[in-house]
């Protein structure tokens, strides 16, 4: 770490600045509405030419990913250094130049499971934002209890042979490639499962979108009929897939944990608190006239100042080497109760001006967080339930111990 | 005060679950979303009328017998099971109460028949701001030569995107926020100077915004005498929380009961998912709550049938439980069905957007706190 | 029931009118304290000779057992009648003459189970309020998982000779008499059970007071060491105790879901919201300053509200015989609830004044208040916990499933 | 804002929890207890002296670094942990922090050396009521020839029963509400006209009502500028509700470490209680909410030492927090260690009963989400 020196560190600080300067388009330094978001892939659409630009430029330097390594087309960043570039992208208010499963999940577990050869056939491509990847975790029966999974996965000598069904693969109908759970070995649970990689245009493969009770449809059911994959395709060892899973889990949490949900954020929704004032109304002194929901306003912006403060806290922490552990299913859990809380506030406050479905007589905004609120429901859902994330707390962390 | 229902309402109530199982199921209302209707249904209409829903507080003579808004409450909480929309809530008890509380004996003639019959449907049309308020009303009623002159606009009036009449609540006196002053007008929704702007809701139902431009009505359109309109407005707003919260705890056991089938069914690390303690807990007290709210909507209804002066204690006290339960019940639905309980195929989902519909109508869970503390003097 | 015929039942009104206003005492017509509860038994005592008289002529009737056979000293009266004289006693604000475990668990029982000589013997002087009965049930290793008991009882031929401890037995030093359960199996768990009487005079039995948060000490340890037992004071089959247990904790659960917790009740204590008005102050329009507490209040006296009207209804429809079942969990569950959130909030809304614990300088009643709070935790314990309670509604009520 | 102790409050921390562990145990609160101390215990002082924790935040000359309100919140939070009644709160944070905020080079240098030295203690006679509320003050001081003389009642002081030196904010204008118009003066215990009520508390910590019958003081006992005592007075408030938040901090964690103890020893059902789902998931949400709070407390401590602008909102963000906290904690450990957690034998119950003294002192959790939500402009 001796090139980490704060004089070596501040003239890094005034390269990325400089070159921030010169390569960050003006429009890209504006907040970012949902639809705006880069994500990337063959079939990239960009609603702006200055994001594709951004996206370019950010992906040849590999700033995308600043801690790769170089060899694979990452920045080759030291910790500091990328925390440095990520000062200065605030300081501008630099939007992302790019949204990815691979760059937040997929990459780093290859990079700590792939060997030589995948990572230079599928890194690369994720920096620069060419390869859209999704994810192939979850089945109809396997939800929870994900290693219950079914897909079959045939050793057929020079290739491997996949058939079954996957379920909430975001953006499988959008993606280009998928890493996927699949079984291996039907005689046992854990050790059966294998991770595999295959292009979403082989023949047999079928995305169809799911309807969401918000409305949207991130989601797919992910249907495989006798899908041929070449036998380099596959990660690690043959039925050794279950730890590249739990590894891949883990990054999910935590980029959940740490950017929360909904995407971009609720740019230009107002809070609970100034809903309440608009709507419910305020007394003489100002405060919002119903003392019941003020309480249960307050009681939600403290906790969601005490969450900003946790994770600021346990980054701190695990900066000086003091970290918890499982920190991220206590951050999943508490970010999901957090941002339903807010939202099941937002809903009250509007009353029924938060009603709306679509159409005429509702404002724009309050329709926005009408589909919000919905969409809320599945944070204590996704990426592990609420319930899966307190037994991991009870066991891991507190070492409460199972029936004997 | 009786918990326990008369042979001839327990007939209702099993006809009415029969009727809302077979003929009014979530498939039904998720049938007429996907076509459009947005909460009308013409061919319900008829049906109710045919059972003689519409009329179930309403007299066949006056002094006779009726199934007293217990008996309606059956229905309503039966309607709530499926979440089925139906002009029964405004029409059978919100309309049929205001008549027969505050109407004239020639208005009680001529509208008491057309609504048991289900001949005309109506739509109070009260609030004008984004919560319930209901003194809150600035829409002004001007005397003019023969009657008056409405300006005003109401928003989310249930209802009013079919209803074929309005009750429309107006000010003759007075300033916004003030009990006296108030009056209640017949408006029919075709009277010149009426917009109807229909609303796209989150629950399938429906609603219309409603704008009074320069409506003239006659003197007889007043429902009870001028200014005085609030001693009609507040018992019939009670029986219409009550109303409500009956079909609410009819959606909470609903939501609760396609649970404890799914706990009971669906399988995750070889067990139950039903079988987990954690889940247990939660369905128990759910159930606790059910049981109490239950108990709360019965009596609120037998207090209205039987004329008690804490009706407005008991409307406060159903409607408010009734909403808590109805969120908590709606979105365990929804969290323990897990993935499934998100898309729009399943059902679940169809509970949490009624129940936030529910709650916002004639007062949410706070504002009921809030008046039964002010009832109890603190 | 031809005699259950609203003529009669009118005409044994006014019979029972007549004869509690010839016999029940006028000072025994004002509310009780908690100190001048009279619990009977060898060594009774009565703050009031009125106290003696009513308890002497109530007894006498058989009318502290109303609805008890005539045959063991019981009031033989059918179920409206005992309604009727229920309703007679409140309209004169009566006090209830004797407060016994024998009354309400260990009477019903074996009345069910015991032999005529067993009934003989001791339902009579439990209607008399001579005899004071103890439960001897939990133990330091058996609390929820009460089967689990280990005092062991053992078949000396002539006699049982008993060893072992129980825990938290309600008045163990003031009661004369106990019935217990014992193992008379260890090969066994529930089928090794028995369900034992003896005089708590016997040598061998020592009681402890335990002293509880609250300063008080209504529970004992109690020591059995070599306690020889007559045969004929077994209850039912030998091994056939659990039944017996099980029966009895239903009636332990229903006086306590129907009466509440607090034994006669919290007279001149405020309510929550009178204790916030005076401490905590109001607005301008006379409602509790803090809105948040306010709020809290207003929940609490709607549960309290909800809670009697579904003590009322269950009864109205158990009569009407539309029982739910288990309802005693239900409103064991719901009462400790409601009980402990009380204090809670009577404790918060007085402020300083309500931390107090002894001596000068706090009011009395607000140190009743202290006690009470610190009692009121042992509601979701004693009597069933409240977890058991939940695990008992999920599975028979509910019918959920163990796992498999 | 650092969330990591420097080198030395870490050593700090760990000679104050060796300290309470060895030397405050809840046995030694139980033995003072018994003993009729009511919290009372020069020993434990003599021993605080000793180890220098009554000078953390004063430094050995002006300018020199000093441990700060981060150090001292570690003390205080170990002896939360054991649930210690010791003079820091009131003497080494409120006194040493308003002599430091509002007094004269001259209080200055005469007091603070005794307060690091442990050689006086202080007690803050603020509350005249049940609750906090602290412009609520109706004590006056009335200007006379050399001073001051001060009349009124202050309830519930805390540490006032063995304390040497009171600092009484009285009124020197206005009226009770008042923002404007407080002042707070040095009163010894001894003086002409003070007399100490002393209480015996559900916590065994003890403290006092003080009634001050014209107490006369001199010119030089007043802290600060008359009438401007709040701009003091708000700031050690903030402050002695941070350092409390601490110490809750403390004893919840010890709380949920002997639950979770418990948990994993005791059986029923021929299976650890620890096992069972239900436990599991509710000693989880303790846990989250104790990190939650953990972050809370740090955040203000360290924003006391750093002079940050949002210190209000942090010392009421920590205190409420700390408070529901420490509330569900102590009241879990009863509950999951059932009837041994309500005997006075077991320690469960010390935690529940000190929680409801510490949520009472500085603002309940009420108190300071009213205030968090007019800091927020709601």
């Amino acid at each position: 770490m001796a090139y980490d020196n704060a004089e070596q560190l501040e003239e890094f600080r005034l390269e990325a600045r400089k070159w921030l300067e010169d390569n960050c388009p003006p429009s890209m330094r504006t907040p970012m509405r949902d639809d705006e978001v880069v994500w990337g892939g063959r079939n990239a659409t960009f609603k702006n030419p200055d994001s594709k630009a951004w996206l370019d430029r950010m992906g040849e330097k590999g700033w995308t990913a600043p801690e790769w390594p170089k060899e694979y087309g990452g920045g080759g960043l030291s910790r500091s250094e990328a925390r440095v570039l990520e000062q200065e992208m605030r300081r501008i208010k630099a939007r992302p130049p790019l949204f990815s499963f691979g760059l937040w999940m997929f990459g780093p577990a290859l990079l700590e499971f792939g060997n030589h050869e995948q990572k230079l056939r599928f890194i690369p491509d994720i920096v620069k934002g060419k390869t859209r990847w999704c994810q192939g975790y979850s089945e109809p029966g396997a939800g929870s209890d994900l290693a219950g999974l079914q897909t079959r996965c045939e050793d057929k000598g020079d290739h491997y042979l996949i058939n079954g069904q996957k379920v909430w693969t975001s953006y499988a109908d959008k993606a280009d490639w998928i890493f996927c759970l699949v079984r291996t070995d039907t005689s046992t649970k854990h050790e059966g499962i294998s991770f595999i990689l295959f292009d979403m245009k082989s023949p047999g493969v079928e995305a169809r979108p799911i309807q969401l009770i918000s409305g949207e449809s991130p989601f797919c059911e992910t249907f495989f009929t006798d899908v041929k994959v070449p036998k380099e395709q596959l990660v690690g060892r043959v039925n050794g897939g279950w730890d590249i899973a739990k590894r891949l889990l883990q990054f999910e949490r935590s980029s959940i944990s740490a950017g929360g949900f909904g995407g971009t954020g609720g740019s230009g929704i107002l809070g609970p608190d100034e809903y309440a004032k608009h709507h419910v109304g305020t007394d003489e002194t100002g405060r919002v006239a119903d003392g019941d929901l003020r309480g249960r306003i307050a009681d939600h912006k403290m906790y969601t100042k005490a969450f900003a403060l946790t994770v600021q806290r346990q980054t701190e922490q695990a900066k000086a080497g003091q970290a918890v552990g499982h920190t991220a299913s206590i951050l999943k859990y508490a970010a999901a109760k957090m941002n339903q809380d807010r939202h099941e506030l937002l809903i009250e406050a509007l009353g029924t001006e938060g009603l709306g479905w679509e159409g005429e007589g509702f404002d724009k905004g309050a329709m926005r967080v009408t589909r919000q609120w919905l969409r809320s429901k599945g944070n204590s859902i996704e990426g592990g339930t609420s319930e899966i994330n307190l037994n991991v707390i009870a066991k891991r962390v507190l070492g409460l111990k199972e029936h004997q | 005060m009786s918990f326990v229902l008369t042979e001839d309402q327990e007939m209702l109530r099993e006809t009415a679950t029969a009727f809302a199982r077979d003929e009014l199921s979530i498939t039904h209302l998720r049938a007429l979303r996907d076509a459009g209707a947005n909460g009308k249904d013409a061919k319900t209409r008829q049906k109710l009328a045919e059972l003689g829903f519409f009329g179930v507080i309403i007299p066949d003579e006056p002094g006779a017998e009726t199934f007293g808004l217990t008996g309606l409450g059956q229905i309503l909480e039966a309607q709530g099971a499926t979440l089925a929309a139906t002009p029964l809530l405004q029409t059978a008890l919100i309309a049929a109460s205001a008549l027969q509380l505050g109407g004239s004996p020639a208005q009680q003639a001529e509208w008491l028949p057309k609504i048991a019959g289900g001949e005309t449907t109506f739509a109070l049309a009260l609030d004008e701001t984004a919560h319930f308020a209901p003194y809150n009303v600035s829409t002004e009623a001007e005397r003019n030569g023969q009657g008056y002159t409405i300006n005003g606009l109401k928003k989310y009036v249930p209802d009013a995107h079919h209803a074929d009449m309005l009750i429309v609540v107006a000010r003759t006196f007075g300033e916004s926020g003030d009990r006296h002053g108030l009056s209640l007008f017949l408006v029919p929704r075709d009277a010149k100077g009426v917009t109807i702007t229909e609303l796209k809701t989150v629950d399938s139902h429906g609603a219309a915004h409603v704008t009074l431009e320069n409506v003239n009505v006659a003197e007889s359109a007043l429902i009870g005498p001028a200014d005085q309109g609030a001693d009609i407005l507040d018992p019939v707003l009670d029986r219409a929380a009550i109303g409500l919260a009956a079909e609410m705890l009819g959606s909470a056991q609903a939501a609760f009961d396609m649970t404890l089938e799914y706990l009971n069914n669906r399988k995750q690390f070889g067990q139950l998912i039903g079988s987990f303690q954690s889940m247990q807990h939660r369905a128990a007290k759910m159930f606790i709550d059910l049981e109490m709210t239950r108990s709360c909507v019965a009596s609120a209804l037998a207090a209205a049938d039987d004329g008690k002066s804490d009706l407005a204690e008991l409307a406060s006290l159903a409607k408010a439980l009734a909403s808590e339960l109805v969120h908590l019940v709606s979105n365990e639905c929804v969290q323990m069905h897990g993935g499934i309980g998100m898309t729009d195929v399943a059902d679940p989902g169809f509970y949490m957007k009624r129940a936030r519909v529910q709650e916002a109508l004639y007062g949410s869970a706070s504002w009921h706190r809030d008046r039964y503390a002010r009832l109890n003097g603190f």
